[in-house]
């Protein structure tokens, strides 16, 4: 089953992508009023919503996580029934649901400032209505442009990009088929400007000298993926910023 | 509720052996003389039986049987509150559960409740809390648990009445008692006051093609102060035909009102 | 729904103004806020609608499987809501913490289609006793603006109207066995019928006026509502007193009017948007949430 | 009129406001007096104002919570250096078959030099206090407080397991031993004690 034929001859993708090709990305800012920040994102097929309730007073039932120095995040990240091909009823508390928080609520526990939030919590809520692949990574970006419209200080954008491996060279920006495919697959979240890598995270296995390709392929879609969102938001903030200056 | 391991559970997916007899012609509801199944008129209510204090640790404590349906309720608190709830400071808490025994309809019943369980519960609570003095209790809670014994139609407003006069048996304060009652509506004017089981409605019992002016009605009133706290129904009808209902459910909840008294009158002598 | 702090005098400023015919946001006591529906919003569901009304905002997908009829009614399909409240709509909806109200508007919708016009589910049976089609109906609710069972049942509606079932062909197999083959051609499809779908008005008692389409607000200061379930020729298929509070008798045939006017007026204008849309081509841009 | 030894339930109309003033388990409602317990109807003449009382003498067991002021009878289940938890078991004298818990802080426990208190000084876990509600307090406790003279213990079992007797308003003797420890003292009332 491994290395199905997932690039043709020519160099296309299943879904006509080259390898090196992202999916289109599609956003959009302040989708709810009253989240404090709310956005959206379709990498390709992949849809998703997120919204950031805080910093706000540790709810009751989170106050043992109370810290004195920085703020905490605490996020969840939920699936809709109707979101993948077959219907299923997932409770929010299954294994899925909670790797994929946990590993979000790591991410941007690094990426937040939260020592100018001391002793409060900063909700990330997910949600997805339509799952076609590199889940992880459309939550990131969609938790990033919310953020951002919350007005919660970061010490960057945190793009993330996942990235499969099939004979010899690397596919980016992979969908629901070729994770399916089985072979290896590395997802990681970059501040794009720092260039730093705040998470990483492979399953499968592949030789060691094959990480640095996958490595520079996550890197260079990430950089992608950051010129589109900052680009976006650079529009949004010129559109709202024009509304206070007459000009 | 932790499932028991002792406990044998039904097989799941066991299905009712009527079923595979010839499908009987469903029965209309009236016989040549007017009469219905169980020998009653179409207006005329099934003879109910109320008892206050028969639960010894309760609180307060009701027995309602109408001919054979038969619900128990019982009244605890006020309470403390548990430590995790949230509680309103100058408000009580009334907390309402209604269960159906697992031997008390024709299907096997869980003790797990499921959605139905929930609403039933809900509708039971939002029909007894206009009736209850909260504000006299404040920070406390009151808990109202009804288990139907046996289901032999019209199970609500029999829970309905009996949870109010648990109330009134556990001595807390209330504005009014609540009475309810029930309605088959079966055509333009046939309405048939407090339908047996097979008189229910179900979608599954309907014979005519087109099911208009087909389905039930309950009412639940504040009989002294004339407030209807709770409203219900289900099937295709015509807002005339709902209003008629009303109004008959309506007068049959107020006739209730002076059993109630008797009974519980007549506790006070024990 | 999601708490909403009010103070007694915030309390009794919007009640006064309702006595007056005046609303908050300038509506009068029968006016709706305004309603953007969309149909065919997801791609891998059979039907899939998106409703904002208001700031509360629904999406609503339905599936359609294969599966075993009722055995009281063999030669019916089957039609199953479940209500999903997702934390973007509020903090506490967080893990099990909006189970109670998702349960409340299921067991409401299934209420209004418990009854054999609402959704013709004998044309959903395949083989009696064997086979039938299975419709689940997923809501998900995204932002709790207030009136949530209107939003929910109007998303319900638009979502079924949008629904096609594939055309599946019973051949009789070896030995008195049944095969059904589904077509090839995805959008060889019939649709639901449901012009006779009803459609849920809830109308709030405050003070002795009721109103329609109550913000988060005003739920917060009205204890006691009816909803009714409404159909297109304004006769109704299920209603239920919510809330606290009581209602006074003669009210009740008023408000039960109210609500069958404007469920009526409700239905016209969704029908017409639905037949615009439906005459548009499929494969358009849809808005969604950009 | 209404004879007097008539009976009533919930929501019954007794009679219009202007002739009773409304008392104990009845309220006002446009006007008129209506029942909210379910017992004898009786008219007292309250001394003092003019209007006679009407109230409803309810058959079952009285339902008291505890409100602020009231007196209450309650049994000293954990200390900690700031306060002291306890369980109320009675209020107004009528008996709860259900326990609330309570609080005595610190500064509540005596009305003299309060910042001086120690609670080991004035309680023991599994003394019977007498104390008055101070607040609702929150979700875990009543507020208590026993700053008055005839607040404090009233029974307390001393290291041998003897009732002790009181001595001044905060020793007590234990009658076997004689050892002498230290509680805050309630008052002994000189006739019948009536909580």
């Amino acid at each position: 089953m491994a290395g199905m034929e997932l690039v043709s001859d020519q160099g296309y993708r299943i879904d006509g992508r080259k390898p090196s090709e992202l999916r289109r990305i599609r956003c959009n800012m302040g989708v709810f009023t009253q989240a404090d920040g709310s956005a959206y994102i379709e990498q390709g097929n992949t849809k998703v919503l997120a919204a950031i309730y805080g910093p706000h007073e540790a709810s009751n039932n989170m106050r043992n996580r109370v810290c004195l120095d920085r703020g905490f995040v605490n996020c969840e990240f939920s699936q809709a029934t109707f979101s993948s091909a077959e219907r299923k009823k997932r409770s929010r508390g299954d294994r899925k649901g909670r790797d994929i928080s946990a590993h979000i609520k790591q991410t941007f526990e690094a990426a937040i400032r939260t020592s100018l939030y001391p002793r409060s919590q900063i909700d990330i809520y997910l949600q997805v209505l339509h799952s076609d692949g590199s889940l992880y990574c459309a939550c990131v970006n969609a938790a990033t442009l919310a953020l951002i419209d919350a007005g919660i200080a970061m010490k960057d954008y945190v793009c993330a990009c996942s990235a499969s491996l099939t004979k010899g060279s690397s596919l980016i920006d992979i969908n629901h088929v070729e994770e399916l495919a089985g072979c290896a697959e590395f997802s990681a979240s970059i501040l794009p400007k720092l260039d730093q890598i705040i998470y990483s995270e492979l399953n499968g296995r592949i030789h060691q000298d094959e990480l640095g390709l996958l490595v520079d392929a996550v890197s260079t879609g990430c950089r992608d993926i950051f010129a589109v969102i900052d680009q976006f938001v650079r529009s949004r903030l010129a559109e709202t910023a024009s509304y206070f200056t007459h000009s | 509720m932790p499932t028991d391991a002792r406990r044998l559970a039904a097989p799941d997916s066991s299905q009712d052996p009527k079923l595979f007899g010839d499908i009987v012609k469903p029965q209309t509801l009236l016989d040549e003389n007017e009469m219905r199944a169980d020998g009653r008129y179409m207006t005329q209510p099934r003879n109910i039986f109320l008892q206050c204090g028969v639960v010894s640790q309760a609180k307060g404590s009701a027995y309602c049987e109408l001919s054979k349906t038969k619900v128990i309720c019982s009244v605890y608190g006020p309470k403390d509150i548990e430590m995790r709830e949230e509680f309103q400071i100058n408000k009580g808490k009334l907390k309402c559960e209604l269960k159906y025994a697992p031997f008390s309809s024709s299907k096997h019943r869980e003790h797990i409740p499921d959605a139905e369980d929930v609403e039933n519960s809900d509708i039971l609570l939002q029909a007894i809390s206009p009736a209850v003095c909260l504000q006299r209790y404040p920070k406390s809670q009151i808990e109202v648990h009804v288990l139907v014994l046996e289901d032999d139609g019209s199970v609500m407003p029999a829970a309905i009445t009996s949870a109010s006069l648990a109330l009134v048996d556990a001595g807390i304060e209330m504005y009014d008692v609540v009475t309810a009652s029930s309605v088959r509506v079966a055509g333009q004017e046939a309405c048939f006051i407090d339908p047996i089981s097979s008189e229910q409605f179900s979608r599954a019992s309907l014979h005519k093609s087109n099911d208009i002016n087909q389905g039930m009605v309950m009412v639940a009133l504040l009989p002294s102060i004339n407030q209807v706290s709770s409203i219900l129904s289900v099937g295709h009808l015509e807002s005339s035909v709902l209003q008629e209902a009303i109004t008959t459910c309506t007068f049959s909840a107020q006739n209730l009102h002076s059993v109630v008294r008797k009974s519980i009158i007549s506790s006070f002598k024990k | 729904m999601a708490k909403v702090i009010l103070g007694d005098s915030e309390k009794w400023f919007i009640i006064h103004g309702i006595q007056d015919d005046l609303r908050n946001d300038g509506r009068s006591c029968d006016d709706y806020r305004h309603i953007e529906v969309e149909t065919g919003v997801i791609s891998n569901t059979h039907g899939s609608s998106r409703l904002r009304l208001g700031n509360t905002e629904v999406m609503v997908g339905v599936k359609v499987e294969l599966g075993t009829p009722d055995p009281h009614s063999p030669n019916d399909g089957l039609i199953h809501f479940h209500v999903d409240c997702s934390p973007n709509a509020d903090p506490s909806f967080q893990g099990r913490g909006g189970e109670e109200l998702s349960s409340n508007i299921s067991c409401i919708l299934t209420r209004i289609f418990n009854n054999k016009t609402a959704i013709d589910l004998s044309t959903l049976g395949i083989i009696p006793h064997k086979q039938c089609w299975v419709v689940h109906v997923d809501v998900l609710i995204l932002e709790c603006g207030g009136n949530l069972f209107d939003a929910v049942s109007v998303a319900v509606k638009a979502s079924l109207h949008n629904t096609g079932i594939p055309n599946i062909q019973v051949t009789d197999g070896d030995e008195g066995t049944q095969e059904i083959s589904l077509p090839d051609d995805p959008n060889d499809v019939k649709f639901i019928n449901t012009n006779n779908c009803p459609l849920l008005v809830t109308i709030s008692k405050a003070g002795s006026r009721h109103i329609v389409d109550a913000t988060a607000d005003e739920e917060s200061c009205c204890n006691a509502s009816l909803v009714v379930g409404v159909t297109r020729r304004g006769r109704t298929m299920g209603m239920r007193k919510m809330g606290e509070g009581s209602l006074d008798p003669e009210s009740i045939p008023e408000m039960i009017e109210t609500g069958k006017n404007i469920g009526r007026q409700l239905h016209i204008a969704l029908d017409k948007l639905l037949k615009v849309e439906q005459g548009m081509a499929n494969d358009i841009e849809k808005v969604g949430y950009l | 009129v209404m004879c007097d030894q008539t009976m009533c339930i919930p929501g019954e109309r007794l009679c219009s406001s202007e002739q009773y003033q409304a008392g104990r388990g009845t309220y006002v409602r446009h006007g008129s007096v209506f029942a909210t317990l379910a017992g004898r109807v009786e008219r007292r003449k309250e001394s003092g104002d003019n209007l006679l009382l009407i109230h409803v003498q309810s058959v079952h067991s009285q339902q008291l919570v505890p409100e602020i002021g009231a007196i209450v009878i309650c049994k000293i289940t954990q200390l900690s250096s700031s306060y002291a938890k306890c369980k109320i078991l009675s209020v107004r004298g009528s008996y709860l078959n259900t326990s609330f818990r309570g609080m005595i802080r610190k500064e509540d426990v005596r009305s003299t030099n309060r910042d001086k208190v120690e609670i080991y000084k004035s309680f023991r876990p599994g003394d019977v206090v007498v104390a008055k509600v101070l607040s609702l307090g929150d979700a875990s406790c009543y507020l208590l407080s026993t700053a008055e003279n005839e607040l404090g213990v009233v029974i307390a079992l001393s290291e041998n397991g003897d009732a002790m007797i009181p001595l001044s308003h905060d020793q007590m003797q234990c009658p076997k031993s004689l050892i002498k420890e230290n509680r805050k003292v309630a008052r002994p009332q000189s006739d019948y004690l009536s909580f």
